[in-house]
């Protein structure tokens, strides 16, 4: 069975790296995974996006046109990204900077405040990682410390110093959405 | 089109009216050789400030009907869609040909390309040598800015020596990876050149000198002297990961001690 | 009319003139050289541009610019200067800007010699350079129907804003026959809505290739297929001789071509069913004819200068129906009657079925 | 000093990039730290609060993005704003 | 062994050096500049020889000049800056000395786009360049794939003393999968017995492609058939998933041969008898196999991005046995299952015949 | 091999033995860097000449087991057959691209190239400035003869101003196929070249300083100083139109007023 | 009918010229015709030839193994194409250079002192035309007059002053075959 | 003056291009009228009916086709010579 997901934000939002650490938590967890970016040094500025498939035998498409799950960390990828979530998908929007309400009844939409809480966590930059820990916490792809350890491992020598205020974040994100679900019980 | 907030004593004439007041002289506004296109370059990038210089330029001479420019590839590849005259889009480092080519047979109209350093000293060495050798009467906006801004940061022929970037992660070794190159200094050596010079972007006083250069490599061609040339020293914050600001010292503090300003040749009827 | 002795290169000028050519720019390179040499004397005295470039890279892109002032510009070269040409062909296939390019092939690959071949059908024909695109290729066999084709050639450049290649190996270049001069072609005053003539009195006009989403250079692409696709449907040329009743087919392009129509005549004459079928655009190639011969006769021959080129695109198309059998000689070797006629009798007895493999020859 | 000058600002072609409020004799040019602009940039405001723009034109002649158009009063009218 | 997540680019490079790379020229160009990069990176470190050159057409020939030392030499570049390489491809050929050669292609013709592409199927395939001669040209469908097949290219390029290159789009180069790297290989420390070395205590050697008699480079044009005949016999690769009893089989490389996969694992839950076939080695093309399973489907959908180019190879081989469909993206598009899938379905009823003529598809 | 007869005092042991008589000093003979073979080169080039001159510094330097040729596209496109040493041939105009390659991965190598003015100087313009701005550590022999010999006699970028050719008919027109270049005063300019010079092969003494000249080019190879680049102004009978003495008069009166003889740059350790 | 002959000597001897001049005349006589040099300016020296190949329907291929007719000027060119004119066929051999005797039966050779009576009409050099003149004796090709025409039209501005020497070697090459004729009757 | 070299010339290498004749300071080179060599040019010959070759190695110094190889007498013997 493969999953797919889409990141998809601004620049310097990080929604490549948020890609990325789910990509290194699959490796670690012994899955197949592909990883693939819009790319296009030659043109500057607008949004960045990536997709990750995530799967148990060998990947067929490592893009997709109806992903399984999206996160959307501004309004530009809301708009684009909400539609082609697939029927009985997730859509994780960062409510910080997405006020409006979901489009779609057909799909799991769920919204942390993300730059809010990832200020909480010390960085606005954390935004990304606040989104992926609610993510995961809404499908459960993989075990947190699983991501974790591919943050341990994968955040870049100079931001090491900010490993637990990644993880942190990461169990924010997570925690939000387990409240939402207790909160709808 | 957001206008700011004027100031107060401003504010009815410029608010009120789609046309300053008549009693405001207007000082600066966009030439009308360049669109009204926003570009793609990064914020403070300088190939914008010479982008709007070449526009200035044509429409001080008049020839904006009958001018031709030839994009690059390079960050500038898009410069055709800048410039409010017709326009091209060369291979890399071959605009020096193509210029030529619409030279050849539009003999009376203003051919000019706008070049980066990789296009034109690096892969398009050969194509500029010759259109200077053979005097093409062509002028040649070459926008050196150390590196290859367009594929990330990549070095060039006119990196610095111990310059870190992409392909010189351990800073340019000469001894390796050769010096940089003056390739305007040598292009002025050859017979059809009329006009060589190189200036900066790095303060207001360069920029009025490098309009003026644009000016005289314009005119050359006008005249039918020979090739018009004008390095100019320009930033490229993005690749060098530096602000704007500071971007502007790198090259009058790192770059013209290896890139020293100046005319390098000047036609006789150019002179003055 | 009256005919005079021409030597092939200096015809194929001439006609490019008469055929309105007004900007040439090349770099010498045997077997070509004599067409430059002709253009630098005739072209001054005309009035018109020409320039020995720098390199045939130069060249190409002289040709792109000229092209793009709406002018008729062309190029010449042999082999490995078409090599160079690659990616200024693609620029100007992609920018659509029409012209037109004179490749007098010679042995290869790399240096190899100067001597006649059609080595370069894959280059010419698949492949000008990289990405999705075709130049119409026109194979002339003689130098009469070379004359003629380049005096279309600016035309079909300038219907289909397109690449026009006229492909011949270097003993086109290098011999003399008699030709009937078409006389100088008229054309119109003004420049094509497209070209580069300065914003005078208009929006700015831009040519470029790029285009940066791919929604963007997939819309240009899908039309530039369909512009090849009308190419196609209109523009396919070939020569048939004794085609009507043969039963064996020789299939040949330009020089093993006019050589065909000897080797079928002999044929005839020791009483073997045998017919040319000869394209004369290579690209479009004539599909729907060559089909057509197919379904009638019952064995083909193919005979390139080279080890097999286009004799993928006859396999493709006869598709198994009937044996396809191929002859090739290599390296500046022209195969001559005496050894084409026994291939094609070969055909005869208990054809050995040969598709999608290619006997090698052993030269005589 | 008299008021000389006035630039309109086209704030949603600026980058932000601070060129002109570096260059500005005048240091009448500051960078907004309120509102991003459409293109999701800090643009820059004319903050004539200490000083006044002479219309001297430098932030246009640096500004890479054609951001600013510049005017002048006459002399004769400067003149009478000076009395 | 363990996998770690490698961007594409990179892997190819790190692969190349595991094989035994020692000298890299290059030139920047997306989407391969990340391999030029890594080398520059690593290579120093490694005491390899790693230089930038001033153009893909210094790069290619400064690989023809290590090359002829018997080092073991590559390059990289993408589809434009290919094109600049023809000739010295043609020269290295023409020479036989061995070099690799990685092709990310991006979207044609022309300066066209950065995206992902196959355009340029024709140029590696049929004609790297003037002249009769074939490089093995390889194309991976997944980052583990590129890596295994550039650790044996250097193995392929010296054993036959020939091109090799490794085929891929952008998307290729620009993802990231986890990759098993194989170890660093050893190699004997003697060079190859016609390798420049100085003419010590021997008699000179010469490397040079020119062969000024015809019958001489005729000698070397048969001698190169014959070597490539052998490698055509020896090196065939491909891949199929459900061919063994597939009604209708897909036919595609690279990218979207892969993607291939999910279609046809699709297709099978949806109830068709689909199968994949996924040339590996584009040159030589696995003709037989492919032979073999046209007898047995009942058609063959041909998926590409670009406009149909492997298309005129499958139909040359399926020779009209079943129907050939075909479906194409260009520009920069990637044909996503939920556009294969209907397409294959679409070959079950009534299926039009195709060959010869491309069905062009609305981009979705 | 034919013997011309010897005087008559001579004749004995010359006649008899196959080595000359003892008594007998040699003053010349075939460098060991040469084979035996016949040049194809047409009666009185001087290419024949810089081929000899180029041998014996080879052998005088010992360097001939360790030396590699890169032969150009033109004339001297055999020339991989006249030197005695391991050759290659490059694609016109790309030797020292080649030659980069090969010396990048045999450092401890001579690798010197021989290229035409054609070769070197029009389409190869690039590949040669680079090697230069780089550095590279080989030497570079440029046979100056105004022409394209190998094709047939075509303008060359050195052609001098007004020569007829079969590409200039009405005879170069400076002003539309531009003058003629001095490449080498040119790549003097660039930071890795550490010798460049003009010699010419007018005059047997002028030829005893293209020796050294080429010697000093080797020397600055072997001693890692960078590239050595020595132009020769050679002779063209055959596209000149004239005998192979008229050649040298033709040099000498009209190819050296245009083209200097002399030192561009001299690396220091390389003075004296 | 193709009538095909191949002419032949060294670099300087003209053997080119002589076919271009039977093309002249044969495109003046309304006949198909193709001449096709050896080329190859890349290389110095050696022997130069051409093939002519004449007839009365579009010449075929303009190049053929066993020549109806050759023209030999010198002793390379006489070993090399003796054998190869097809049986039944002529060759001409200028005996001022060549002295063996011929080796084939099955062919007609005719072998006129060229050189020698080239310098009685004035110029060594036109040995060429000499040989000329006794091909078209022994062959009927087409009228000398023919011939005299394509001359004087064709002769390179600089040699016209040698057009009566030019046409009176054609003749002298012909009265030499004429005479053999004749003696041999 | 006195003998002191000799030259030994290659004659079938020789093209024939009298290079050597004009370079020779002894003019003791002078073309063959006579004979072709094997590659059909006419080549030089030493002619020392006047004077005397010096071995000064200037033929072969100018000869682009490595015709000579040049000898001298040792200062000993043509001192003998001399006397
Ligand atoms: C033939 C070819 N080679 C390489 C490239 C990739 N490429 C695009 S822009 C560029 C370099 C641009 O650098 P420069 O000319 O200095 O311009 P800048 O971006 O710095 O203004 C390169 C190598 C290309 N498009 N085509
Ligand atoms: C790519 C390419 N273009 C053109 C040629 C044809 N060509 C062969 S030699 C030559 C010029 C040679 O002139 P030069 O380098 O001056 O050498 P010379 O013969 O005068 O010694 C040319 C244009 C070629 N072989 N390859
Ligand atoms: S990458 Fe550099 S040169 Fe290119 S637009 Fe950005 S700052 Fe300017
Ligand atoms: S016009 Fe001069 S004073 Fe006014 S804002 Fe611009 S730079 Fe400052
Ligand atoms: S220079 Fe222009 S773009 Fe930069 S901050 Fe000022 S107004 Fe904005
Ligand atoms: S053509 Fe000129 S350069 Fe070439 S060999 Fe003859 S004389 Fe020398
Ligand atoms: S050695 Fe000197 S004197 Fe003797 S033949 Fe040669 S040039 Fe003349
Ligand atoms: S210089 Fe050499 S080739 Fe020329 S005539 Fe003298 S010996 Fe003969
Ligand atoms: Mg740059
Ligand atoms: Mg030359």
């Amino acid at each position: 069975m493969e999953q797919s997901i889409i990141f998809s934000g601004f620049g310097g939002q990080g929604a490549l790296f948020a890609g990325q650490l789910l990509t290194y938590a699959a490796v670690d967890a012994g899955m197949h995974v592909t990883w693939i970016p819009s790319y296009g040094p030659e043109m500057r500025g607008g949004t960045a996006h990536c997709t990750v498939v995530i799967g148990d035998e060998p990947i067929g498409s490592p893009l997709v046109r109806n992903p399984d799950m999206a996160v959307a960390m501004n309004l530009p990828s809301t708009d684009k990204y909400e539609p082609l979530v697939r029927p009985g998908g997730l859509l994780v929007v960062n409510a910080s900077l997405v006020q409006r309400p979901p489009a779609r009844e057909d799909i799991e939409t769920i919204a942390p405040p993300a730059n809010a809480m990832a200020v909480a966590q010390g960085q606005v930059r954390l935004a990304n990682v606040v989104l992926l820990g609610a993510l995961l916490a809404a499908r459960e792809l993989m075990p947190l410390a699983v991501v974790e350890r591919a943050l341990a491992a994968h955040l870049p020598e100079r931001h090491q110093h900010l490993l637990a205020a990644n993880i942190a974040a990461l169990h924010a994100g997570a925690r939000f959405v387990r409240a939402q679900v207790q909160a709808a019980r | 089109m957001a206008i700011a907030p004027a100031p107060p004593h401003l504010a009815p004439p410029l608010a009120s009216a789609s046309a300053p007041a008549p009693t405001l002289q207007v000082i600066y506004e966009r030439p009308e050789a360049m669109t009204e296109a926003s570009t793609h370059y990064c914020p403070g990038c300088t190939h914008g400030i010479i982008h709007r210089l070449v526009a200035e330029v044509v429409d001080e001479m008049g020839v904006r009907e009958r001018t031709i420019s030839v994009a690059p590839v390079g960050c500038a590849v898009l410069a055709y869609q800048y410039f409010n005259v017709d326009g091209c889009e060369a291979a890399h480092g071959r605009a020096p040909a193509m210029a030529t080519g619409l030279k050849r047979v539009l003999p009376d109209h203003i051919i000019f390309t706008y070049q980066g350093d990789g296009d034109l000293a690096s892969i398009g060495g050969n194509e500029i040598l010759h259109a200077c050798a053979r005097g093409e009467k062509i002028t040649v906006i070459f926008v050196n800015n150390a590196v290859y801004g367009m594929t990330g940061g990549q070095m060039a022929p006119t990196t610095l020596p111990g310059m870190v970037t992409t392909s010189s992660p351990y800073g340019r070794d000469v001894l390796t990876q050769g010096g940089p190159i003056h390739i305007t200094e040598m292009l002025a050596m050859m017979p059809g050149v009329a006009y060589a010079v190189r200036r900066s972007m790095h303060s207001p006083a360069e920029i009025r000198k490098t309009k003026k250069a644009i000016r005289k490599a314009f005119e050359a061609q006008q005249r039918g002297l020979g090739l018009g040339l004008v390095e100019v020293l320009s930033s490229c914050p993005t690749n060098w990961r530096m602000t704007a600001t500071e971007s502007l010292d790198f090259i009058r503090d790192s770059m013209i001690p290896v890139y020293p300003l100046g005319d390098f040749k000047v036609h006789s009827e150019l002179v003055g | 009319m009256t005919k005079t002795l021409w030597k092939g290169n200096e015809a194929l000028a001439e006609a490019a003139l008469r055929a309105g050519a007004e900007a040439y720019f090349g770099y010498p390179i045997t077997p070509q050289t004599e067409l430059l040499e002709y253009m630098a004397r005739r072209m001054p005295e005309l009035g018109l541009a020409f320039l020995q470039a720098e390199s045939e890279v130069g060249a190409i892109n002289m040709v792109y610019g000229a092209a793009c002032a709406g002018v008729r510009a062309m190029t010449s070269s042999s082999s490995p200067g078409v090599s160079l040409m690659q990616e200024g062909l693609s620029y100007i296939a992609g920018s659509e800007v029409p012209a037109v390019i004179v490749d007098i092939m010679r042995g290869g690959p790399g240096l190899g010699n100067i001597q006649p071949s059609q080595g370069d059908y894959f280059q010419m024909v698949k492949s000008a350079g990289h990405g999705d695109f075709h130049a119409i290729v026109l194979a002339p066999a003689t130098i009469q129907e070379g004359v003629d084709l380049m005096y279309e050639s600016f035309e079909l450049a300038f219907r289909y804003r397109t690449l026009v290649t006229l492909l011949a190996d270097g003993s086109l270049g290098q011999m003399m026959e008699p030709v009937e001069m078409p006389p100088f072609k008229s054309w119109p005053a003004q420049r094509p809505s497209w070209a580069l003539t300065g914003a005078k009195d208009r929006d700015p006009r831009i040519i470029s290739s790029l285009h940066l989403g791919a929604e963007h250079l997939e819309a240009l692409n899908l039309h530039l297929q369909e512009k090849l696709g009308g190419i196609a449907r209109q523009e396919t040329r070939y020569e048939t001789l004794y085609a009507e009743d043969a039963d064996y087919l020789l299939v040949a392009f330009g020089t093993v071509g006019r050589i065909g129509r000897s080797v079928v005549r002999q044929a005839r004459a020791a009483g073997l069913k045998a017919g040319l079928f000869r394209p004369i655009s290579l690209w479009p190639f004539p599909e729907a004819a060559l089909d057509a011969l197919a379904d009638q006769v019952k064995g083909v021959l193919v005979v390139e200068m080279n080890a097999g080129q286009m004799l993928e695109d006859v396999q493709r198309i006869v598709r198994n129906r009937v044996p396809v059998q191929f002859y090739g000689r290599m390296g500046g070797s022209i195969p001559l009657p005496d050894e084409i006629l026994p291939a094609l009798q070969g055909l005869q007895p208990t054809p050995r079925q040969q598709n999608g493999r290619r006997p090698r020859q052993v030269p005589a | 000093m008299a008021v000389r000058g006035a630039v309109v600002i086209d704030q949603d072609r600026c980058k932000g990039c601070e060129l002109c409020v570096h260059a500005c004799p005048q240091h009448v040019l500051r960078m907004d730290t309120e509102q991003y602009n459409r293109r999701g940039y800090r643009p820059v405001l004319l903050d004539e609060s200490e000083n006044y723009c002479t219309g001297c034109a430098v932030c246009a002649l640096v500004c890479p993005d054609v951001v600013f158009t510049v005017y002048r009063y006459p002399r004769a009218e400067r003149a009478a704003a000076a009395a």
